[in-house]
């Protein structure tokens, strides 16, 4: 059950004492992860992580296609109900949590300062859609402060939104402040109180049948532990609580 | 018989049906207009169309239940249709290749045919490097190649220049004297027909209007098509002894008939007067000029009256006449340069 | 003139194409099969109902109209270029239709942002002169979908341009046809099948089209939600819904491609 | 037979048609001027220099060239069948050749995991009788490739069939050809441009496939990861790197297709 | 003069280079084998081939710095190339409204010339409902439209079949003699240039080498081409006296000339013995037999020896002598009977 054929795909643990994990991680985890996996490397010599980043939704179909993954870290607890819904992994642990911030394109021509500014008809306003965890969480953030607004657009992925503020398109958006850091320069962050109450969490497991066994929790470990959290916050991950 | 054919095909605005017997080493010309089925009939032949009825018996064997890749009939189309991206010898060894030669026997047939062809020399070059008459050569050896028993011709001399076709016409005439199978070959052209052919079939619209051998086709014509085609005027009526009554006028003839006949006489027989002449021909009739034109040495003039006819004459007899279209005129034709025969 | 060959006569057709055939179709339709049976059958008729979804049909179906017709003015000129006129570095330029073809489709749509969006090349000077901004609107849709199918508009007809039959036109010529006229009177007229192919492989493509419109033109109900993008956000929740809506989709286009293609191809 | 018109003498060329011309061809070309404005040009060197770069381009040249060797070897035949084969309902499996058109990527590689997946229709099959599993394999990258980029193969090569002489196929049938040899050595030389140029467009469509890849087969550097993936995830992190990253794509295309595209178009 | 040219064309492996004047109403035929450069020169003409050289005039006004669409120009192409998505009506029309008629006026004329050429009932046909003869007549009222000082017609009759042919060259003779600008027309067929042209131009390999009015030609020609065309056996020679030395031979004829000469005669001129003959011919050499071909009612001989010659004979006397290739023969020719002019 383990070994998943000879035949099998590239990510199976491959002969010659060499072993491998294989990783489904959220686009959004893709620096983050990649700089944990170097780390991961260098304390198990001989042992390869393998990343496959993508939509979590995406991700969460493959695994359940029966796709040879040994972690699956998820942008969203939805995505993964879907994977321990089928019985795929049990116990997901939220390793970090990620907030909302407006991010505005550099200089604020529209002069955007708090949540209530995106009400304006005349600010252009992109979201994330909510069946995405941002948009999801936009929702809820723009509930708690009791706001309607009319967005000019309902991105598929927050990086999708950010880009049309990167580029000017779009006046304000709302996106994870994690991706304001990554896009720093070219976009400002402005923070608001409302955010607290979304926060997105980001859930990770190993998988039942991972098919590379003890690694995987290992993998899990190194996220959980206190050099993962040292990454995650760098790059503006809120370190999920204890 | 070699061939024995009931040829049935039907379309929505057209349908042949003709009959066709060729025995061994026979050459059979379908002569006919554009548009009356000669080529429908060959086709039919090959196996590219299929009969609505009748049946093909080559060597006693039926040939039309069988699809066309399995008939051992070689054809050549009308405009050759050599493959272009084959050389004259590859398209000739095609057909041996096909039927399961080896590739060096397939060459080496390809090459001998070649040979017999005359165009060993041009073996290695592609169709487009060859010349009408080449091509045309080419052709005929990848038909005679599969070693047919059946050869089926298309128009092929149609694409050719006057000087060439003669060349290539005598060509042709001896290659198929060589062939021991019947052949059927499809021309409009009436000197073609007259040089290659054994026996005439003439087809008008889907069937047959007349067959024989070509010089009593050329002196007998049955139909207007005919006529025109070896230059004769044709006329149908009814014998009555030695007169045949066509419409009102009733030609002297020096054969003896009685019912439907037909009379035909030359356009050089007939001579033309300004004034009712008072001589020998007995038969003469009053005409319109329609048309006068230019007819190789001679002036063709076209007449219109109790019956339509050509009439040539030289360039000397045109400007003594002083004719202009329009004008009546007499015109006479011996009656021993008439010629007649039952319809 | 050549007869239509009798295809009773013509043997049966050989397995090593036959089976190859079969694969291929097979390759192609199977797939449709999977989507065809995790479709959640009992509650297709309330998901179908929801008014969204009529509203992304109708609007994929005219946006992707719309963006045929668009390729068809700029494009149809394009490729009679192409085959007509002897452009200095054609090979170039044609090389150069085939961009949006190999242009992951995100990419085709920041790169329209940067030249069409608001701080855009052209999309600055845009705005300010006529006050038009396409991103985020229908127009951006259709901007968007242009972009990525004309070039199977052109490359189609540029190769029907080639293989009519130029002598046509020389007659047209010597009748004292500008070439404006012999384009239009007699080139248009004798390549309409080609081009109706083209359009056909463009409008097909244009339906099917998300990267580029929904980095172009956004995503909002009513005005840039087409099927696509219904299509994708579905699939991060629901993947049922999901596959509903590609299913209608697919259904829309098969109904209107069988109805029409075969009159277009078959005619010479 | 016919000469080729001097265009020296064929007058210029109308400004309505140039007009709209240069106007596509602007539409199509300018937003690869704004990736090439936005490109980071100074570090462009050092970044192209990095190996996944290298490797990501090589294996999207490996994948698409055998995706499209995969769909000559499928499409040919398919499109013989539709263009030589009186096949009932032959409009409506036309219109099913066009599914992989509509059907947005992303749903494609969904469907295809659907059957061809481990525990898909076909897939589970493929698994227990043959050991050979093909999502998140480089052979998956070419399954989802192919199934994109086919359709457009079997359309170019079925207009290049029913465009073809039908006569040199009953030529080569009265020498004795079966219907095999009639395609292998009459009918597939005849239309080899069309098969050529056809192979162009399926060629640069499976250069470009990206929703499909990911879904079908993942985004594993250097088994799944092709260009088109990296540029996505550069994305995600590195925007320039994006461009970059498509430039490079679009610079070995072009270079690739302007190499040979001629030859094709212009041979008759 | 109506027309006068000069055509340059320089290919890569060909070159045409000619002079051409053509009188107001005239028509003149180009007449040579393929590849001759026949279409070549009409579509410099028209515009659709650039000159590398010469130039063209037209009433006095150069015509070749102009584009195709702006030369007084009507063009009839071999096949016609009539547009088939037009009614014949709107393809006749097309000219007259390319050349700013307006819609009514350009119909109002396209009826008269339908009505000219004898097909107002198929004005609303379109082409493919037309047969060959229409199409043609149709493809001329169309050149005609434009009203064009210059009418430019390739091989207008040569896809017509025998019978069609006939009828439809003397409706195209008609019309050309209505029309009073220049014409040229090309052709390879002897006859058409013959009825429909009053002087031919005689090309080969894009050179002129022999001009003149038809009958001129067709008794004098110059070049074994021409000769073969008209149907006559033609060697050049070196003339002294009433003698002209070709080969070994010399042939004895009426004319007196020196220097280089030609002699011409029928194949009907030349009698056949099986031994040699004891008379008054004087024009006697020994020949092998190539071949035999019918022609006609009668019998081709090709004959090889000092001079090549066709002879045609009656199948009475085939009969007679038992002619078989291969065998030797004496040949003669009267004096009488040959025709000799200078080289
Ligand atoms: N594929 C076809 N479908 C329907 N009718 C056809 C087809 N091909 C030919 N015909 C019709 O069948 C008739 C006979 O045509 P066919 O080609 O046999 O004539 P033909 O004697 O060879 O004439 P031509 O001298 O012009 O070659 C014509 O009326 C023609 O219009
Ligand atoms: N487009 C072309 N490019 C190069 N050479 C050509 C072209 N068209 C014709 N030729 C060559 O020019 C020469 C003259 O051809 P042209 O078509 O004028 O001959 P033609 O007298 O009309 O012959 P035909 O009787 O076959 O119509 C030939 O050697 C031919 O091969
Ligand atoms: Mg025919
Ligand atoms: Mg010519």
């Amino acid at each position: 059950l383990a070994a998943c054929g000879s035949g099998g795909p590239a990510t199976s643990a491959g002969g010659g004492g060499a072993k491998e994990v294989t990783v489904f991680a959220a686009a959004s985890l893709t620096g983050t992860f990649t700089e944990l996996g170097k780390a991961f490397e260098a304390a198990h010599p001989g042992t390869t992580v393998r990343f496959n980043f993508g939509s979590s939704a995406t991700l969460a179909q493959q695994i359940v296609q029966g796709a040879p993954a040994d972690v699956f870290a998820a942008a969203s607890p939805a995505t993964m109900k879907t994977v321990t819904d089928a019985s795929l992994a049990s116990a997901p642990v939220t390793f970090a949590r990620n907030t909302l911030q407006i991010a505005v394109p550099a200089g604020n021509p529209a002069r955007v300062d708090e949540l209530k500014d995106l009400a304006d008809p005349r600010v252009k306003v992109a979201l994330c859609a909510e069946q995405v965890p941002c948009g999801a969480a936009a929702a809820k953030a723009l509930a708690a402060a009791g706001l309607k607004i009319t967005p000019v657009t309902l991105e598929q992925d927050v990086k999708a939104t950010l880009t049309k503020v990167q580029l000017g398109e779009a006046d304000a958006a709302l996106v994870y402040k994690t991706d304001v850091i990554a896009a720093a320069g070219k976009v400002e962050g402005i923070d608001f109180p409302e955010a607290g109450q979304a926060v997105n969490d980001y859930p990770i497991a190993a998988l039942a049948k991972a098919p590379a066994g003890g690694a995987a929790k290992e993998f899990v470990d190194l996220v959980l532990s206190q050099q993962g959290r040292g990454v995650l916050t760098k790059a503006g991950f809120e370190a999920a609580p204890r | 018989m070699t061939l024995d054919a009931r040829l049935i095909v039907n379309r929505p605005a057209f349908t042949l049906d003709i009959a066709l017997e060729v025995a061994p080493g026979e050459v059979v010309a379908l002569l006919g207009p554009n548009g009356a089925g000669k080529t429908t009939a060959l086709r039919a032949l090959a196996g590219l169309t299929a009969l609505s009825g009748g049946h093909i018996a080559l060597d006693g064997r039926p040939l039309h239940t069988r699809p066309a890749d399995q008939r051992p009939v070689g054809m050549v189309f009308q405009d050759y249709l050599l493959f272009p991206h084959l050389s004259a010898l590859d398209n000739v060894a095609f057909g041996p290749r096909c039927r399961g030669a080896s590739r060096s026997e397939a060459r080496r047939t390809a090459a001998a045919l070649l040979e017999r062809v005359g165009l060993a020399a041009h073996a290695t070059a592609k169709p487009r490097r060859l010349s009408g008459g080449q091509a045309q050569r080419v052709a005929l050896a990848r038909a005679l190649a599969v070693e047919p028993r059946l050869l089926l011709l298309d128009e092929p001399l149609a694409a050719l220049d006057a000087h060439t076709r003669l060349e290539i016409r005598s060509g042709l005439r001896r290659h198929l004297a060589d062939f021991d199978g019947a052949t059927v070959l499809v021309t409009h052209d009436p000197l073609d027909a007259m040089v290659l052919a054994d026996r005439l079939i003439v087809v008008e619209n889907g069937a047959i209007v007349q067959q024989g051998a070509p010089a009593e086709v050329a002196r007998r014509p049955r139909t207007d098509y005919v006529a025109r085609l070896v230059g004769l005027n044709l006329y149908r009526g009814l014998g009555d002894g030695a007169r045949i009554k066509v419409g009102e006028l009733a030609f002297s003839t020096i054969e003896q008939l009685d019912g439907p006949a037909f009379v035909a006489f030359s356009p050089a027989a007939v001579a033309l007067y300004r004034t009712r002449p008072d001589g020998s021909p007995r038969n003469l009739w009053q005409a319109v000029i329609d048309g006068i034109e230019r007819h190789g040495d001679n002036v063709r003039v076209h007449l219109d009256g109790p019956v339509a006819a050509f009439v040539d004459i030289t360039p000397a007899a045109l400007a003594d006449l002083d004719l202009t279209p329009g004008q009546r005129i007499w015109a006479s034709v011996k009656a021993t340069e008439t010629h007649a025969y039952p319809a | 003139m050549s007869a239509a060959p009798d295809r009773r006569l013509a043997g049966r057709p050989p397995w090593v194409l036959v089976v190859p055939a079969l694969l291929g179709l097979a390759f192609l339709v199977l797939p449709l099969a999977g989507l065809l049976i995790r479709a959640p059958w009992p509650t297709l008729p309330a998901r179908l109902a929801e008014p969204q979804v009529l509203e992304a049909l109708r609007l994929s179906l005219v946006t992707a109209t719309i963006a045929t017709a668009v390729c068809l003015v700029l494009g149809v000129p394009l490729a009679w270029m192409l085959a007509r006129v002897d452009l200095p570095g054609r090979r170039l330029v044609r090389a150069l239709v085939t961009v949006p073809l190999v242009l992951p489709p995100v990419v085709g749509g920041v790169a329209l942002l940067l030249v069409l969006g608001r701080r855009g090349l052209i999309g600055q000077w845009l705005e300010s002169a006529f006050g038009v901004t396409l991103p985020f609107t229908t127009a951006g849709v259709v901007v968007a979908e242009a972009f990525v199918a004309m070039p199977f508009l052109v490359i189609s007809v540029e190769g029907a341009l080639r293989a009519a039959d130029r002598r046509y036109e020389e007659a047209a010529a010597t009748l004292g046809a500008s070439r404006w006229t012999v384009f239009r009177r007699v080139t248009l007229p004798l390549v309409a099948p080609g081009v109706m192919a083209g359009a056909v492989l463009c409008w097909a493509r244009a339906l099917g089209e998300f990267g580029a419109t929904i980095t172009f033109a956004g995503n909002f109900p009513g005005t840039t939600r087409t099927m696509p993008l219904a299509v994708y956000l579905a699939l991060e929740t629901e993947p049922e819904a999901a596959i509903v809506l590609s299913l209608v989709l697919l259904a829309v286009s098969v109904i209107i491609l069988a109805g029409l293609r075969d009159r277009w191809v078959t005619s010479p």
